[in-house]
């Protein structure tokens, strides 16, 4: 094995050679450079595995002299995998800075290597003054490479930033001298032992100009500015290698140093300063326009987040691994995202519309790193936070989670913010393509590379291994998503085969081990839902080229978040789902915004819903199964945050303004999907998650009020808010987004009942509405597939020319609204018998009234497309592509078969509501008959009577009158005039204008009025918060007096 | 009762039904005649003016919907008529009642009207649509007094089965739900109004404004077929309230007092009172009635 | 209602003018005049509001006139603005830009007295004479009974009196609507 | 005379965002238009039926002159036609008797035939005045027609200028029994000769643009 020290030599003595190298020529030189840095890389990486075998950590003893006199250097796992990274990135860097004139010196190679090594020194070193000796390299090597930009704002920000860089070295000298006049050593680990005998009154001062050094030099809240304005105003080349390198090794030196500090207090001022930089950094990284500020911003809360977390490794080791993977995550996505800044050159936000335009390849990695560094899974940082705060969660530092989701809550705002001008459709002004340079691009694909692989390695590791069905696909997906040379129609055939493997795979399954019975209906549902739509995209294109991997990206997560067993598991398919969803909604034409707003309510649903999971975590339950072992007030915050979660998700009155534009504009095709199936994921939530809670636990909530009752209120007002404003919709995917809520809504309601029988009524409905609302989606899209419009008004007649679709749409309302004989009546007759039941009167009739105004909305639907009068311009309209008839006619022959035999899903669901409950809600009276302790009706018997008053009176009328003529379409009776055009008679827009003015006062739009105040304040607040860098050094210097005071004041009050 | 006897017993009842429903409504014009100071036609006036529609020699329709939607009324009307017990303890008049409650029942009520609506629109001609938005806008109005209401009934007696109802409320006329829980019967009977459609509630035909309304473009055999769905299922919604308020009945001749008592309730307001606007007729059912159905409802939570 | 007409003098050069009643006053100009007063009156006038708009065949004078009656809503009185144009080119500046409603009179007055109001919409759409393809029924040179015997024939055996011919004979030469028979 | 042509004039452009009207006849969504046969007249249980419709008489809602004030008292108090199954319908589908209640304009007539046409057959036609029967005080009007029943098939006319509501009962009495009768054959007639119809009904309107048939 090669002794580390090497890695210092090498790297000092060929960046001394290098010039007279560079004699040679200047590939010659880059050769050299590359050749010392792989040398490097893989000296640590074998290093690496070694240790990681269980070798021993090296300790290097330098110049013959034993510790504490001699300086000696530590090379252990950590060291090695910190020094990896940073040979890698400066490889990466190394052949990006190559195609920028300035860096392409001999002078920035030697520099170059210089930050490599001085990482490479930071990391291995045990002893204070050399840290110092590193530091200063570190820092004059990232001074001198800073300066060989030519942009005037970049010297002027350089220069700073060097004054603040010497400052900060200059405090940790000063403070390691007094250091050593205190305890006589340099050696780190012989002082951290003589320390605690020190009690001299001067120690915590001594303790805090170290402190404040190496905050200063890792730019921490509020002595970030310079460091800020040059990120903004340098190459981000150099940026991405300075996180790589310097960055890294200064936090790694943080963390050697943290431990000297013993005190309480010394641990709560760092974590309060960490926590402030996450928090504060993420709300000014909220009103950046610029781009590279922007993820200046974001360094800085980054390397606030893992300050924080410092101070509790020392008590809980899971947050040492936390730390390496928060660590490993910011590396890889904050270097590529600043390379991927720099081969774009897009500085606004604005310039980033429609991103690379023609290269799949740099468009995945953008998005994988936004992803990545926004914490979501599969990449590190996700696993890495998680781990991070189940840590928290089990200490007494729990409140910590609060500021930690909300900090991570606004970083979700600006990356996704970012990641809106991403995805918006590429237009004549939309730059960045991939330059002819493969090199120049290799570090970005590298890093994303990995961070896709990392991420991959480790959901496989929660979900049960690459083997793992969900996993599969969502590799499958992930390689449609790149290949963009196959036809979308093949995509979608495809993805048909994958979704059919899954079921086969899911149905062998459950042969072995008999699933658990809330999973496996909502996994029936889901995958029936994905396969409905991947057939229907044989007919139709649906969004963007990328619509295929993503959307099995998205089923692979929905299968892995409903078949794992952890609640890691359960979380982690959660944020998959979330932002496989949020793409594909964003692929619509208009649906980047609605697409963002989406992702930010399900956001902060999933954070709502973490909350939830971490005090689980916090009283040691990491397994659904576990779940009903909390009691008291542990159980009632998990419940509330849980619930409140998935009432999120639902869109629940209230918080549902970002459900109508996320329906309305995302692919024709996603929005069945959206609708039958990811809104039914938050209702698996509820029914599996947060329904184990037991509920005795919180009887005694708001003096007697259950917490199930109130969700039970919020699923009603949902229900019939979301029904009112779907009535007064004039675009038909809008009028079925409300519907979709509203009808979201009886199911929370139902579930809420925890009665057998309300079970019974709410995981009926869910398959109901699956079926007949992605029936109505289906229908829709074909038909605006066909006229190109969503407007109630354009369209009109459409029957005679799209009969099947008609058909659809009927059978679908029929279903919706509940009129027998179809099986929507079961629905409905549930959920009564369910409330009254349960005493729920009240509720009983605002449902029933309710469901009398989804009436409404029903005709409208089928009113204004196909009835009424048919455009001239549809006059040669063709029905629905084959494939979207062949998906509807499986949906339509599902819904016949649930009316007329509707026990062939009740009596599964007797038997899984039986073993939750210990009693089924419905009896079985003969082979049709079904009865509840309320009631009865027999669908077979309705069916016949309903089927036989039909064929009589249909008999009737075609042989007891004169034989009937069809007339024209325009053949009517028009007070004797002949009818204008059917454009000026088809009565459709404003269809209940009467039933406006009715509900005119309670239809005020105070909750779309209370959200945009919400987002006012945040962006005031950030506004007023970016102020503070004024970009004048002195306001810079007294911001670190005040730093260093109010440390003081926190660290020395212990 | 054998199942054929029970059929054959039901088409008799169902054209007892729509003898009794035509009846009514010739009355209807004669007592609306009479308070008009004219003589008005004679009560047989509606046979008539069927025989003559079935007696045309062409008919016209404009398209599937349209040609079906008389039969989704008629089947309506007759269905839910067949649903309803008329008479309790008779079981040849108890209908199918056994075969849904009196949600089934609430709901069957929309397949009528929805069948209509869809035919009626595909017509073509404006004013059915019309007529319709403001039909359907008037009926979830009146739905929710009728719903509280329903509610109510179904968790005093415990049930929604409609001879449980009737049971409930038998030993005198004091237990008939009427008396039991006038505020529930007053919301129910207020939303009566509504769903007959006679003045001020006649927004859907509204006269002066769009003249028939929906079936506008209906003729010959169709709309007889409609006043066939007309007669039965005015017949079988007061069927249904006399069940559900006045206790059933244990005889025909006690049905028939009884509905009829019911069925002029509408009539004489309706004799009296102009027409509402749409959205006046809404906001009325939203208030008063809808009051006295939370009343009712409550009613039953704290007396139980 | 002096005081108005004396200020239109001062702006207009007015031909005639006759008291017709009391709160009802006429005034005739020239063609080119018309419009230039109508929009002074609109503007700068009580008289608002365009109520009427009609026309006269003098045909023993080779002219159409055309009159405007102009209404105070406020004062209640009306203003009569009169003009004439020749009858062979009987065209006419439009007033619809003026007042919205005058394009349905200017289409009647085209139908029926074939006056052209270029630029005003409508013209030559027809407004109660579908398919008419005679000259304008109401320019006196048009001969209704012979447009009668032409396109709507009698029922045989009614008989037909000449309308002038039969009032004579009946109430005398001077006809009867004089008070003083 | 020699008669005058209208100067042929500008048609300016409609206003922005009005939809021009569909041409009609071809292409008008009218449907086919079918030629209708006339249906034999002899019925089983024709007693019966005609006393069905004799019986239960819907009147269209339509007035075309002057003599439609006369209609409106038949619903009073005072006449109240409703003791004799009459009844006012607003739509021709649903009407069995047309009154042309007096001078019919030429404009109108096309309305007229149109509304005529909707109605289901059998149907009877009610000439109410001297203006439709040989033009009355208006037969050298240029714009109203003289003889009703060149156009439409008149089952009964009434005469007088005006006739009083008794008049017009009268006629009812008289259609009753006609149609009792099963004389009431107007309809039957027209289909019979259509073509003759059709011919009358061109020459005076001019701008046929409707299709030869509406049913």
């Amino acid at each position: 094995m090669v002794n580390p020290i090497l890695l210092i030599a090498a790297g000092l003595g060929v960046a001394f050679l290098l010039p007279v190298i560079d004699r040679a020529g200047r590939v010659v030189s880059r050769a050299v450079h590359l050749l010392t840095l792989l040398f490097g890389l893989i000296v640590s990486l074998r290093w690496l595995a070694a240790l990681t075998g269980g070798a021993q950590a090296a300790q290097i003893i330098t110049g013959g002299w034993i510790p504490p006199i001699g300086i000696n250097l530590r090379f252990g796992p950590l060291e090695a995998a910190l020094v990896a990274l940073a040979n890698l990135t400066a490889i990466a860097a190394a052949l990006y800075l190559a195609h920028h004139e300035e860096q392409s010196t001999v002078k920035s190679l030697v520099i170059q290597l210089l930050l490599v090594v001085g990482a490479t020194g930071l990391i291995m070193t045990r002893d204070l003054f050399n840290t110092f000796v590193f530091l200063e390299i570190s820092g004059i090597g990232s001074y001198a490479l800073l300066a060989f930009g030519r942009e005037r704002d970049g010297l002027e920000a350089g220069f700073k930033y060097m004054a603040l860089g010497s400052a900060a070295s200059t405090f940790f000298l000063l403070g390691v001298a007094f250091l050593y006049k205190l305890t006589g050593t340099l050696n780190l680990d012989d002082m951290v032992g003589k320390l605690s005998g020190v009690t001299v009154a001067g120690v915590g001062t001594v303790l805090l100009l170290v402190m404040v050094g190496l905050m200063a030099e890792l730019k921490l809240f509020p002595l970030n500015g310079p460091a800020i304005d040059i990120y903004d105003a340098a190459e981000p080349g150099v940026n991405a290698l300075l996180v790589g390198t310097t960055l890294n090794a200064l936090m790694f030196t943080f963390f050697k140093v943290m431990a000297l500090y013993r005190g309480n207090s010394w641990l709560l001022a760092i974590a309060t300063v960490g926590m402030t930089t996450f928090v504060v950094s993420n709300l000014l990284a909220i009103r950046q326009k610029k781009v590279r500020r922007m993820l200046g911003y974001s360094s800085s809360a980054q390397m606030g987040l893992m300050i924080f977390l410092l101070p509790f490794i020392r008590t809980d080791v899971v947050l040492m691994s936390a730390m390496a993977l928060l660590l490993l995550n910011h590396t890889l996505a904050k270097a590529g995202l600043l390379w991927l800044a720099g081969i774009h050159g897009g500085r606004e936000l604005d310039d980033w519309r429609g991103a690379f335009p023609d290269s799949i390849a740099m468009r995945v990695s953008l998005a994988a790193l936004i992803l990545a560094i926004a914490g979501l899974p599969p990449f590190p940082g996700f696993w890495g936070k998680w781990q991070a705060l189940v840590g928290l969660a089990r200490s007494t530092a729990w409140p910590w989670i609060i500021p930690l989701l909300v900090g991570s809550l606004l970083e979700l705002v600006y990356y996704f913010g970012w990641l809106r001008r991403i995805v918006e459709p590429a237009g004549a002004e939309s730059r960045g393509s991939l330059r002819t340079a493969f090199s120049e691009v290799a570090g970005v694909l590298l890093f994303a590379g990995l961070a896709i692989a990392f991420g991959v390695r480790l959901t496989a590791s929660v979900w049960g291994g690459l083997g793992n069905p969900a996993i599969l696909l969502g590799i499958i997906g992930l390689v449609l998503v790149v290949a963009q040379g196959i036809s979308q129609k093949a995509q979608a055939a495809l993805s048909v085969l994958a979704v059919g493997w899954v079921i086969l795979r899911v149905v062998q399954l459950a042969h072995g081990c008999p699933l658990w019975d809330v999973r496996g209906l909502f996994l029936v549902v889901a995958l029936f839902g994905a396969l409905i739509i991947a057939i229907a995209g044989i007919g139709m294109p649906a969004g963007r080229g990328s619509f295929w991997g993503l959307f099995l990206i998205l089923v692979g997560s929905i299968v892995g978040l409903l078949t794992s067993d952890s609640l890691l598991g359960f979380f982690a398919g959660w944020e998959l789902m979330t932002w496989s969803s949020y793409f594909l909604v964003s692929q619509g034409r208009e649906g980047a915004k609605p697409g963002l707003l989406y992702m930010l309510f399900s956001g902060a649903a999933g954070f709502l819903i973490l909350g939830g999971l971490m005090a689980a975590e916090g009283a040691g339950i990491d397994s659904m199964a576990q779940l009903g072992q909390l009691s008291g007030g542990t159980a009632l915050a998990a419940w509330c945050l849980l619930a409140a979660g998935f009432a999120v998700k639902v869109a629940s009155w209230g918080v549902h303004i970002w459900a109508p534009g996320a329906y309305s504009e995302s692919p024709d095709l996603f929005t069945p999907f959206l609708s039958g199936v990811i809104s039914k994921v938050p209702v698996f939530g509820l029914a599996a998650v947060a329904a184990r809670i037991s509920a005795p636990a919180f009887a005694a909530f708001l003096g007697g009020i259950e917490p199930a009752h109130v969700l039970a209120w919020v699923g009603g007002l949902t229900a019939f808010g979301m029904t009112l404003l779907a009535v007064f919709q004039e675009d038909a995917k809008r009028l079925l987004a409300y519907s979709s809520v509203g009808q979201v809504g009886y199911i929370v309601l139902a579930l809420a009942a925890m009665t057998p029988l309300g079970w019974t009524a709410g995981l009926w409905h869910v398959v109901n509405h699956l079926l007949f609302k992605s029936l109505l989606f289906l229908a829709v899209a074909g038909v605006v597939y066909r006229t190109g419009t969503r407007r109630f008004a354009d369209m009109g007649g459409l029957i005679t020319r799209m009969p099947i679709s008609f058909v659809s749409v009927l059978i679908g309302i029929i279903a919706l609204s509940g009129v027998p004989p179809l099986s929507g009546f079961a629905g409905k007759w549930l959920l009564y018998e369910a409330l009254v039941d349960r005493g729920w009167l009240l509720l009983t009739g605002f449902m029933m009234f309710a469901s009398a105004v989804a009436f409404l909305y029903c005709f409208r639907l089928i009113h204004s497309i196909f009835l009424g009068q048919l455009k001239r311009e549809h006059r040669e309209i063709r029905e629905a592509p084959a494939p979207l008839l062949v998906s509807q006619g499986l949906l339509m022959v599902a819904i016949l078969a649930l009316s007329v035999r509707p026990r062939l899903l009740l009596e599964p669901l007797q038997r899984l509501v039986t073993g939750i409950f210990g009693q089924p809600g419905l009896q079985f009276a003969s082979a049709t008959k079904i009865t509840s302790s309320l009631g009865y009706f027999n669908a077979a018997a309705i069916m016949t009577l309903v089927a036989a008053l039909f064929i009589v009176l249909l008999f009737f009328l075609l042989f007891a009158g004169p034989k009937s003529r069809k007339v024209g379409q325009l053949d009517i009776v028009y007070a004797a005039e002949v009818p204008p055009p059917p454009e000026e008679i088809h009565y459709a827009w404003a269809f209940y204008m009467p039933y406006e003015r009715a509900f005119k006062p309670i239809l005020g739009s105070t909750v779309t009025a209370f959200w945009s105040g919400v987002k006012d304040v945040t962006e005031a607040l950030a506004d007023a918060g970016r102020r503070v860098y004024t970009g004048d050094a002195q306001t810079y210097v007294l911001y670190t007096l005040l730093f260093i005071l109010v440390l003081a004041g926190l660290g020395l009050a212990g | 009762m054998p199942l054929a006897t029970k059929i054959l017993w039901s088409i008799v009842g169902v054209f007892g039904a729509l003898a009794y429903g035509l009846a009514i409504g010739g009355v209807i014009r004669k007592v609306m005649a009479r308070i008009q100071g004219r003589i008005g036609p004679p009560v047989w006036q509606p046979y008539i003016d069927l025989g003559k529609n079935l007696s045309l020699r062409t008919a016209t329709h404009h398209g599937v919907m349209s040609f079906i939607a008389p039969i989704f009324r008629a089947a309506g009307g007759i269905g839910v008529f067949l649903l309803v017990p008329v008479v309790i303890g008779v079981p040849a008049l108890e209908n199918f009642s056994f075969s849904g409650d009196l949600l089934m029942v609430m709901y069957f009520i929309f397949f009528g009207s929805l069948g209509m609506a869809l035919g009626a629109a595909e017509a073509g001609h404006p004013h059915s649509p019309i007529g319709i938005s403001r039909g359907l806008a008037q009926m979830s109005s009146y739905e929710l007094p009728f719903a509280l209401a329903v509610v109510a009934l179904a968790a005093q007696a415990g049930s929604f089965s409609i001879r449980e109802i009737i049971l409930a409320q038998q030993g005198g006329w004091l237990h008939w739900n009427l008396f039991a829980n006038p505020l529930a019967a007053a919301a129910a009977f207020l939303a009566f109004l509504g769903m007959n459609m006679y003045a001020p509630f006649n927004i859907v035909g509204a006269p002066q404004e769009i003249p028939v309304g929906p079936p506008t473009e209906f003729n010959s055999q169709f709309l007889s077929l409609l006043m066939v769905g007309r007669a039965t299922f005015a017949v079988a919604k007061i069927v249904l309230y006399m069940d559900l308020f006045l206790g059933g009945a244990h005889s025909l001749p006690e049905a028939l007092v009884k509905t009829f008592l019911i069925y002029f309730w509408s009539i004489f307001v309706g004799a009296v009172f102009p027409r509402f606007r749409t959205e006046q007729s809404i906001r009325f059912f939203l208030g008063w009635p809808t009051l006295a159905g939370i009343a009712g409802v409550l009613l039953v939570i704290f007396s139980h | 209602m002096k005081t108005i007409v004396d200020d239109i003098r001062t702006r207009f050069i007015v031909e005639w003018e006759h008291q017709q009643r009391e709160d009802l006053r006429q005034i005739g100009v020239r063609p080119g005049t018309v419009v230039p007063l109508l929009g002074w009156l609109k503007l700068h006038s009580p008289f608002v509001q365009l109520t009427h708009m009609s026309a006269v065949d003098w045909i023993e004078e080779g002219e159409l006139q055309l009159t405007y009656l102009l209404t105070d809503p406020v004062g209640m009185r009306s203003l009569m603005v009169c003009t004439r144009i020749d009858r062979e080119e009987a065209t006419m500046e439009s007033v619809h830009a003026l007042w919205p409603q005058a394009v349905t009179y200017e289409q009647e007055i085209n139908e029926m007295f074939g006056i052209c109001f270029p630029g005003s919409p409508r013209q030559g759409v027809p407004f109660i004479l579908e398919g008419w393809d005679d000259m304008p029924p109401m320019r006196r040179d048009f001969d209704t009974v012979e447009h009668v015997h032409a396109h709507h024939p009698s029922r045989p055996g009614r008989e037909h009196t000449d309308p002038r011919a039969y009032i004579g004979r009946v109430f005398g030469e001077r006809g009867f609507l004089h008070d003083d028979d | 005379m020699e008669s005058k042509k209208l100067p042929v004039l500008p048609v300016s452009a409609p206003p922005e965002g009005s939809v021009p009207h569909a041409p009609l006849g071809e292409g008008c969504f009218l449907g086919e238009t079918q030629r209708p046969k006339a249906p034999k007249l002899r019925e089983a249980l024709a007693t019966i039926k005609n006393w069905f419709r004799a019986n239960s008489l819907w009147v269209m809602a339509y007035g075309t002159g002057c003599g439609s004030i006369e209609l409106r008292p038949l619903t009073t108090a005072r006449f109240d036609m409703e003791r004799f199954g009459l009844a006012m319908r607003p739509t021709p589908r649903q009407s069995n008797v047309l009154i042309i209640s007096g001078y019919l304009a030429v404009k109108s007539l096309k309305r007229v035939i149109r509304a005529y046409e909707q109605m289901p057959s059998p149907k009877w036609v009610v000439g109410l005045g001297s203006c439709t029967i040989n033009g009355g005080m208006y037969w050298d009007s240029y714009n109203t027609i003289n003889q009703l029943d060149l156009y439409l098939p008149v089952d009964t006319y009434i005469a007088g200028c005006m006739p009083r509501p008794e008049a017009l009962l009268a006629g009812f009495g008289y259609l009753m029994e006609k149609i009792k009768k099963g004389e009431a054959n107007g309809w039957h007639h027209y289909l019979e000769n259509l073509d003759w119809y059709k011919e009358n009904q061109k020459k005076v309107i001019t701008a046929w643009d409707l299709p030869d048939y509406n049913w």
